[in-house]
């Protein structure tokens, strides 16, 4: 037991010396904005989007899959809740509407990935194009507005609990909701023996195909709260929300320790991946940094960080 | 003759073992050299010592008279050494003369000389006797035995004066072990030196000229003479202890008569595979399934536990007819099968010796899908001690345990106890339970499957060695080329017979 | 583009205007945000170049410019810190006005005035001034020119190309409703339209197929003169000339082509950048209450929209200081 | 030997049909201009830019990596060959010199991943960002026409020579040596090794590390003859070049039949997989089809494509 604790902390080291590292840099060079407690929230306001659709991305990528349309469904979850039909029905059919959209993709996808045994890069890249289709169709390219009698949803954003915005409850809820699955349920234990030995993990039982197509469509859940969380923010629903989101994602899984294999990996992991991410935007945007030095200090700064969390990972063995 | 290779005080740690703590070996040319111990003594770790994979923390390797430090495995090969891994090593993508060559080949400017290579893989598996593989046949294609048919030509390509082989006899069957002596024989008779590692002592007797003994990393014999020694003196200096080399007690003929089916298959058929095998195993009964390899008895038993749909037949279990192609329907009813290929169809091999023991059970230690931990882990805990693994750790990786360690934890997956309102296992499939088995855990398995048996659960078992189905299983079926020819209780049937009927016609 | 060596020197005295009158004289002490769209394109790369050389312009002003990004949520985020650092203006290029509405609202609430530079935002409580193009006006320039000019050559049904910029943003969809609205006025309309996607190479990708489409072409409008360097690539790769082409915003580089009359690029509509040297000119009185010196109110307007002018080779020499380089 | 080429036919023959169906498709309803040699000299001129990284990314995903730099890289090949330093040598230097940048970055993204033992993932996308970082610092963000004196390299796209420009020549020289190493050399043959099963090449003596940088760096070399390819049909250097390229590249790998997971694949079926990818692109421009239905229909097509492609691969079963 505690070995197994000892292992744990070792796995993510790395990524929290990196993140100390970069809040070291924040305070020194923007002392009086870094460590505000403002820009805290508004740190953990920015990465609960893409936060959310990482845990999911977690869980895939532990499964030993790939979900490219993460970003897309999102986008099509965000333009179907904001449609002037849905929108008559009142914020929770909104909600619903995002969550229910976002699942049925992911399944749809899920579908095709186990029942049809086809790639997962390859349909969840198909998804993504037809998803952001859809959503250009539906919405007309245009950007959707969520009309005052369904405030509700915005003040997802502006209503504050205890100094939090509420969508990061909701993201620190999934985030939560997410590590008990993976770690105390049988449902998350079946996902490492999925991803790790599809066919052991047949042979002892497990139903390979309908779990694999439960994991898209958890992914997909994943993307339909996003879309409610982008949607607060933005007070829109649009076509091109979440563009590159699924890099991002990830790209913050595997910073994370996750196998892009599979059958590894932790939810912490990836949350201290995305975190790492959002700390460096957020620095760059501190310091005013023009785009190009930000590109080429971001590809250094990925290096460094996966660098020392290697080191974190060895120094277990 | 003189000593070719030396080996003094080889040690060897891994974070949490030391692996091999002074170890001595001393191999002469010519020689058949046998290394003997149970499972995690450190065979392999000795053998990769020497094909540079590991290098040593203490310890002096001299061959041929020189000291030598291998960096790497091309090293070793350079020197003369080459190896027959324990874990197939080959590449699926590639042909089978292109593994041969793999890392040598036959090339003009970096362009591959194809014909060349096909021509010179072509020989040497002739000259192991299988001529009908063909060499552009790509390996993923290929079943276990031909792919350790693959290895031993690459081993043989090297030219080498030591040829290290660790358990290279694992995956084959009877027929083709005999073939695989004759070019150990034919390789001594060249003068080259064969260090050779196997848990079937009887193999020992045959081929080996000396044995070295290990135990816990250390060596507890050197050089005994491997026909002279009697089996029980070996097997104290690999336990410790005196095991018994004997099957436990099987009930009287007969006395499974009355006893209501736990299993029947009726005609099952796979085009190509079997065809119409029809066979019943009854509670508190173990049958054996005896063959060559190829004739269909892991194709029956995968089909039979619904990991392949038959093309015809049905399969009943407790006389309820169960539904074809679904390994989640055969576990929820009661079945169990231990694959014979353990790191491809059994083990998560990123995970603990205690989650893959509860990998299948997981539903019996959960409410609502909430898993309680304490209970999983208290079963890990028993299984790891009844099954003697070694280390008694639930919660190393698996992947660190030894090769027969491994095979115990997969079965272990199959005996953990069922909680309430969950059935607990009716029916065990066990094809080659005891691959990889040292001496010692083989009679604790085998009395252990005897135990569970005699607890009322029906087991069919399928293995290469003969004798072991005899010892082992109350009744007999014998195949040949899909088919059952012959089904008697196993008191009635001796190994000559067996092997009669199942050579009798045969291709191989 | 920046290989013409004359043109090394230019941008920041071709758009970095001082004018003469005493609002130029230092002021109080100004601290100006900026955010705008990922400069990954020839046009945001120039508005970003001109705000901060107009911005260095003053003493008085300190210029605090926030990542460029194309997501809306990170320019959210980028937002909120400036006004989290209480500067005293902001100036703002929205991704997409509707997107950031809020957050600019949030600004003015909190007693920052907002410049809304390109994009508006659709509540006029979230910006103090807009500065922007006529992005619709645009269009109509184009669709008149080649109107015009087909109509007096008397072409009966002729084949005209659109190619789009990105076409989610919604300053496209009112320069192509700008241009179909110009050509019915002729009784023309648009064969085929495909969107590029600001880049040059986007640019040859789209052309080079629309080329092969349409064996016969009249005229092509090309939204955007950075890709057009693309498309005009494409049509000397495939050895195409019986059209004409009108570009879009006026670079410096499709003025020069324009110019020299060697293509088939004959005319292009303005779209220019230098409207955020504009805007921070007028950030900068805002912050300090001044008014504009040309004009007798006390304070800076509430909206300028400018002009869509064609540059055509007549009048091409007037224009070419004021090209972008892209 | 009969055997081997039936069975890479079947594997090949699920791509074939999917490209015969589109090309019908196009000659039903663009009758007189699909079938044109003038559309298609247009197909094959858009295919050989990512055709060349395809070549390459094919070599990188058997030998068990994957390279999202690609677009990026070749971005900063072009801006760096368009420098008004590097063309005052000449073209001959120009295309030497995207080849050199191209290859040298390729080489470091390698040595990070082999001997820095990093994940390919993320070591190149942190590649992606810092080289679109470089390439728009170095070119200040404006798009770098050729000169005039240099236009030797745009006559690549505009000289044609039995009725094909230059640069498809190029394209199918890249692939012809790309088929010969990866078929015919040891190089090839231990890539599918390094990938299949990375241990076993290693205890074959194979040195699995340098093999693993070489594939990378070829990866870069490819990205810098498309840079080449890219300056002669665009007759510029832009860091704004190939946008998700790396996205598309992949993705016609994989549909190609090469295993994400290393070990198999094959140049055809990548080369087969873009062509589908560019007839697609076409088919649509020639009927004018909106983005937003491009976008549905290429998702319904490329999962059709897939499906057709496991029936040829299971049919040899
Ligand atoms: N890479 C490794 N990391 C950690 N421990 C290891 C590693 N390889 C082997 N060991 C440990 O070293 C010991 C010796 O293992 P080895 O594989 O040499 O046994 P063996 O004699 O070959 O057994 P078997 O007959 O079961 O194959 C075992 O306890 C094993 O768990
Ligand atoms: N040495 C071999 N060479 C070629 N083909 C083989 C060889 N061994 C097996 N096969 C093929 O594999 C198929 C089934 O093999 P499999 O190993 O499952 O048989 P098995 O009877 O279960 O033997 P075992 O229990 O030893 O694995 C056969 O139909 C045969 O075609
Ligand atoms: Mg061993
Ligand atoms: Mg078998």
């Amino acid at each position: 037991m505690t070995l197994l604790v000892r292992v744990r902390e070792a796995r993510h080291l790395g990524l929290v010396v990196a993140l100390l590292l970069l809040a070291a840099v924040g305070l020194i060079t923007s002392p009086d904005t870094f460590g505000t407690s403002s820009n805290l929230v508004s740190i953990l306001a920015l990465a609960s989007t893409i936060g959310v659709i990482t845990v999911g991305m977690t869980f895939v990528i532990i499964g030993g899959g790939i979900d490219l349309s993460v970003g897309a469904v999102m986008a099509l979850a965000s333009v179907w809740a904001t449609t002037l039909a849905t929108q008559s029905y009142g914020p929770v059919v909104m909600a619903v509407c995002a969550v229910l959209v976002g699942t049925g993709a992911g399944l749809v996808g899920g579908f095709l990935i186990s029942y049809g045994r086809m790639v997962p890069f390859i349909v969840t890249l198909a998804m993504l194009v037809a998803a952001r289709g859809l959503a250009q169709r539906m919405s007309d390219r245009k950007t959707q507005l969520i009309q005052p009698e369904n405030s509700a949803i915005v003040e997802l954003s502006t209503t504050r609990v205890l100094g939090l915005p509420l969508l990061v409850y909701i993201f620190a809820l999934v985030v939560v909701v997410g590590w008990l699955v993976l770690n105390r349920t049988t449902f998350g234990r079946r996902t490492y023996a999925v991803g790790g030995n599809p066919e052991a993990a047949r042979l002892a039982g497990i139903d390979v195909r309908r779990h694999t197509m439960m994991l898209y469509a958890l992914s997909g859940l994943c993307c339909g709260i996003a879309a409610i969380i982008i949607m607060a923010r933005t007070t829109t629903g649009s076509s091109t929300h979440g563009d590159l989101y699924e890099l991002d994602a990830i790209a913050a899984v595997i910073i994370g320790g996750t196998l892009l294999t599979g059958g590894r990996g932790t939810i912490i992991g990836s949350i201290l991946g995305l975190l790492i991410f959002t700390l460096i935007t957020n620095l760059f945007i501190l310091n005013g940094l023009n785009t190009s030095d930000q590109l080429i200090a971001k590809g250094l700064i990925i290096v460094i960080a996966v660098l020392l969390q290697r080191r974190g990972l060895e120094s277990r063995t | 003759m003189s000593e070719l290779l030396v080996m003094r005080g080889i040690v060897k740690q891994f974070p949490g073992v030391r692996a091999l703590d002074g170890v001595d070996l001393d191999v002469r040319a010519g020689e058949v050299h046998c290394l003997l111990g149970q499972n995690g003594a450190g065979k392999s770790t000795l053998i990769k010592i020497l094909a540079g994979v590991h290098q040593p923390d203490e310890g002096t390797i001299t061959l041929g008279g020189e000291q030598v430090r291998f960096s790497g495995p091309v090293a070793a090969i350079r020197s003369g050494i080459s190896t027959i891994y324990q874990e197939l090593d080959l590449v699926d993508g590639l042909t089978i003369a292109e593994n041969v060559f793999l890392g040598h080949e036959h090339a003009r400017l970096g362009f591959t000389r194809r014909g060349e290579m096909n021509r010179a893989a072509a020989e040497l598996l002739g000259r192991l006797g299988h001529g009908e593989l063909r060499p552009a046949t790509e390996v993923g294609r290929l079943p276990a035995a031909a792919k350790q048919v693959v290895s031993m030509a690459r081993a043989l390509s090297h030219r080498a004066r030591l040829i290290v082989m660790d358990e290279p006899s694992a995956a084959l069957a009877h027929d083709e072990v005999a073939n695989l002596f004759r070019v150990v024989r034919e390789l001594t008779g060249q003068g080259v030196a064969v260090v050779y590692i196997s848990h079937r002592l009887e193999e020992i007797r045959e081929i080996g000229d000396r044995v070295t003994v290990l135990k816990d990393g250390r060596t507890a014999a050197v050089g005994l003479p491997a026909r002279e020694t009697p089996t029980a003196t070996v097997v104290s200096l690999m336990t410790g202890r005196n095991v018994e080399y004997v099957f436990p007690p099987r009930p009287e003929p007969g006395s499974h008569d009355g006893r209501p089916e736990v299993l029947r298959a009726e005609g099952l058929t796979l085009p190509g595979r079997f065809a119409d095998v029809t066979l019943t195993v009854r509670e508190g009964e173990i049958v054996g399934l005896a063959g060559l390899v190829g004739s269909g008895r892991s194709e029956i038993v995968e089909t039979i536990y619904g990991a392949r749909r038959p093309s015809a037949g049905r399969v009943l279990l407790d006389r309820e007819p169960v539904r074809p192609g679904s390994t989640v329907r055969a576990v929820r009813l009661g079945m169990g099968l231990a694959p014979e290929e353990r790191k491809s169809q059994a083990l998560l091999m990123n995970e603990t010796v205690g989650r893959n023991i509860t990998i299948a059970g997981l539903g019996t230690f959960a409410r609502l899908g909430w898993i309680d931990r304490r209970r999983e882990r208290a079963e890990a805990a028993r299984l790891v001690k009844a099954l003697e693994l070694r280390p008694p750790d639930p919660d190393r990786p698996v992947r660190t345990l030894s090769g027969g360690n491994q095979q115990k934890a997969v079965l272990g997956r199959w005996l953990t106890r069922h909680g309430d309102g969950v059935r607990s296992r009716r029916l065990l499939l066990l094809d080659e339970p005891t691959r990889g088995v040292d001496v010692g855990a083989r009679a604790e398995l085998y009395a252990l499957i005897r135990r569970l048996a005699d607890e009322g659960i029906g087991v069919l078992l399928v293995s290469s060695e003969v004798p072991e189905v005899l010892g082992l299983a109350d009744r007999v079926l014998v195949l040949r080329d899909g088919t059952v020819i012959h089904e008697s209780d196993a008191r009635d049937l001796d190994e000559a017979r067996v092997l009669d009927m199942i050579m009798e016609g045969s291709a191989l | 583009t920046s290989n013409e060596p004359e043109a090394a020197a230019a941008p920041t005295q071709q758009t970095a205007a001082v004018g003469g009158t005493d609002n130029d004289q230092p002021g109080t002490r100004v601290v100006m945000g900026f955010s705008a769209p990922a400069a990954d394109h020839g046009w945001i790369a120039a508005i970003a170049k001109n705000a901060e050389a107009q911005a260095k312009q003053y003493a008085d002003v300190e210029f605090k410019p926030v990542e460029p990004t194309n997501d809306i949520n990170q320019q959210i985020s980028a937002v909120e810190t400036l006004i989290q650092a209480k500067v005293d203006v902001l100036v703002l290029l929205p991704n997409d006005g509707e997107q950031l509405n809020q957050v600019a609202r949030k600004a003015m609430d909190a007693g920052i005035p907002v410049v809304n530079l390109d994009r508006v935002f659709p509540d006029k409580l979230s910006y103090r001034t807009w500065v922007g193009g006529d992005n619709y006006g645009m269009g109509v320039a184009a669709g008149h020119y080649i109107g015009k000019k087909l109509k007096d050559k008397g072409v009966a049904d002729p084949v005209i190309l659109e190619i789009q910029g990105i076409a989610t943003l919604p300053l496209t969809q009112d320069r192509s409703k700008g241009f179909a609205d110009a050509l019915k006025s002729y009784g023309f309309s648009v064969t085929a339209q495909q969107d590029a996607k600001f880049t040059v190479e986007s640019g040859t990708q789209v052309a080079g197929n629309l080329l092969q489409a349409h064996k016969k072409i009249d005229a092509i409008w090309n939204h955007d003169d950075d890709q057009g360097i693309g498309v005009l690539a494409a049509i000397k790769e495939a050895g195409r000339d019986e059209f004409f082409m009108v570009g879009g915003a006026g670079s410096a580089n499709a003025m020069r082509d324009i110019q020299s009359g060697s293509g088939v690029l004959e005319a292009t509509v303005t779209y220019s950048p230098t409207m955020a040297s504009s805007a921070v000119k007028l950030a900068r009185l805002i912050a300090q209450g001044k008014g504009m010196s040309d004009l007798v109110e006390n304070q800076v307007p509430q909206s300028i929209t400018l002009a869509s002018e064609t540059v055509t080779k007549e009048n091409v020499q007037a224009y070419l200081p004021l090209g972008f380089e892209s």
